[in-house]
């Protein structure tokens, strides 16, 4: 087997998974599914763009998008929590 | 006590930084010389972390047993807990026991508390003072000196060797 | 040096079954306490074992560096971080209160919560 | 040879990152989601490392470093928030 089919399969699963995912977090109730799952979407796209051959922009996207980024919306929503009750 | 800190500091990071770089030409291992020097009085000249530990050459020759030790628990629980997840009646039988360790310092209680929760089919759930709450898949005892005997006895023979 | 190639590839299949086995276990257990048991930690050793068998392949393939160093460090923080969060987790589900299974037998936690031996874990 | 059983890692890998992605829409509660989410993570961690040795060159083996670093930060954050302090 060639090396590009196979990079092609495994990047159409993945982002297949990671529309469902999306698709999740549009639709969910609560609002704390919803951060989990982009953190997840965050997380498969980093794979995506090793896939494609930049290394640099999945390690930024794995930083940025799946760990601060869930820091700062949990710590919002933490603050919203206390102010509403 | 400062001294020991700052030693084991410094070892713990010029061996990262050897690791990462994986050679050992002159100019990197000076680099890393003076790094690890300057980060390990920067950021540890006041920390705590390691003055429990004994540096003799017993306690390193009991380090290496232990994490062998660690390495066949893990694997020995990892198959035991393989046979219960593919079996089709699923043989489980959990709840929460109490288990008292002997151990004095910090350090080596959380090292115990981790080595256990690294085993699977036992969990620490809280630490109190010298009382550990595990949680435990399968139940062979739940009186306090047997769990202990089963669970931590191992563990702790060799972790009394390495702290005070 | 084919041994090590082949010993390599062996691992990498035993680690990635292993991870396999962590997710039918998070399938099938029945509440949350035995999810996190075989859930996290089947994954451990399987994570360790897979990255050994990417380090020993690594060696022969291509000629600039190998990743053995790498792969130490890796495995190293592996061990070191995944039993934290995963007994935080653990904590924090005792904390909401979900509900233990039928099966349990013992829970010398909450006798000791009731005897007043310690207080109630929650936020610190 | 050695190709095609690293192919069937991958594929093994795969599957049980569907696993973990039946958890995470079916838990009925929030960690049982946090839970599929670690596993997801570990998961993925792993198949970086693969990807990286099918292509092999060694400066994408360092994307799995930075991430494991940094994988535990996610984990911890939604276990404090459950548990009321962040």
């Amino acid at each position: 087997m060639n090396n590009e089919i196979i990079y092609i399969l495994i990047a159409s699963f993945i982002g297949l998974l990671s529309f469902v995912l999306a698709a999740l977090a549009i639709q969910s109730k609560k609002l704390s599914v919803a951060v989990i799952a982009t953190g997840v979407v965050s997380l498969f796209s980093s794979i995506l763009f090793l896939l494609m051959a930049a290394p640099d922009v999945a390690m930024t996207e794995a930083s940025i998008g799946s760990g601060l980024t869930t820091l700062i919306y949990f710590y919002v929503l933490n603050k919203i929590k206390k102010y509403h009750a | 006590m400062k001294i020991k800190n700052l030693s084991v500091s410094f070892i713990i990071i010029m061996a990262a930084w050897l690791l990462l770089n994986w050679s050992f030409q002159v100019e990197i291992v000076l680099i890393g010389l003076i790094l690890s020097l300057l980060l390990s009085l920067l950021f540890c000249s006041k920390c705590q972390l390691f003055s429990e530990l004994k540096l003799t050459p017993k306690a390193f020759a009991y380090t290496l047993i232990y994490i062998f030790v660690f390495l066949i628990e893990l694997v020995k629980a990892n198959i035991d807990v393989t046979k219960r997840i593919l079996s089709p009646n699923l043989p489980i039988n959990p709840g929460v026991v109490k288990v008292e360790t002997t151990l004095n310092s910090k350090m080596a209680r959380l090292i115990l508390a981790n080595s256990i929760t690294l085993t699977p089919g036992t969990f620490t759930i809280e630490i109190h003072d010298n009382a550990l709450y595990i949680h435990w898949i399968d139940v062979k005892n739940s009186d306090v000196t047997e769990a202990t005997e089963i669970l931590a006895r191992k563990f702790e023979t060799y972790l009394k060797e390495i702290y005070d | 040096m084919e041994i090590i190639q082949y010993l390599g590839g062996a691992l990498l299949i035993m680690g990635s079954l292993s991870l396999l086995i962590a997710s039918i276990g998070l399938i099938r257990m029945p509440d949350v306490y035995n999810r996190v048991q075989t859930g996290t930690k089947a994954s451990t050793l399987g994570a360790i074992l897979s990255f050994l068998g990417v380090g020993l392949l690594s060696i022969e393939n291509w000629s600039e560096t190998n990743w053995i160093g790498r792969v130490i460090i890796l495995i190293i923080f592996i061990i070191i971080t995944n039993p934290v969060s995963s007994h935080i987790l653990m904590r924090a589900a005792y904390v909401m209160k979900i509900p233990f299974t039928i099966d349990t037998k013992v829970d010398k936690l909450k006798e000791d919560i009731e005897n007043k031996v310690l207080e109630e874990p929650k936020d610190e | 040879m050695i190709k095609y059983l690293i192919l069937i890692a991958v594929a093994i890998i795969l599957m049980s990152l569907l696993g973990g992605l039946y958890r995470f829409f079916k838990g009925p509660s929030l960690v049982d989601k946090v839970v599929a989410f670690d596993s997801i993570t570990v998961n993925s961690l792993v198949l970086i490392g693969v990807m990286a040795l099918l292509t092999g060159r060694a400066i994408y083996f360092d994307v799995p470093i930075v991430y494991g670093l940094l994988s535990f930060l996610g984990v911890i954050v939604v276990a404090r928030y459950i548990q009321g302090g962040l």
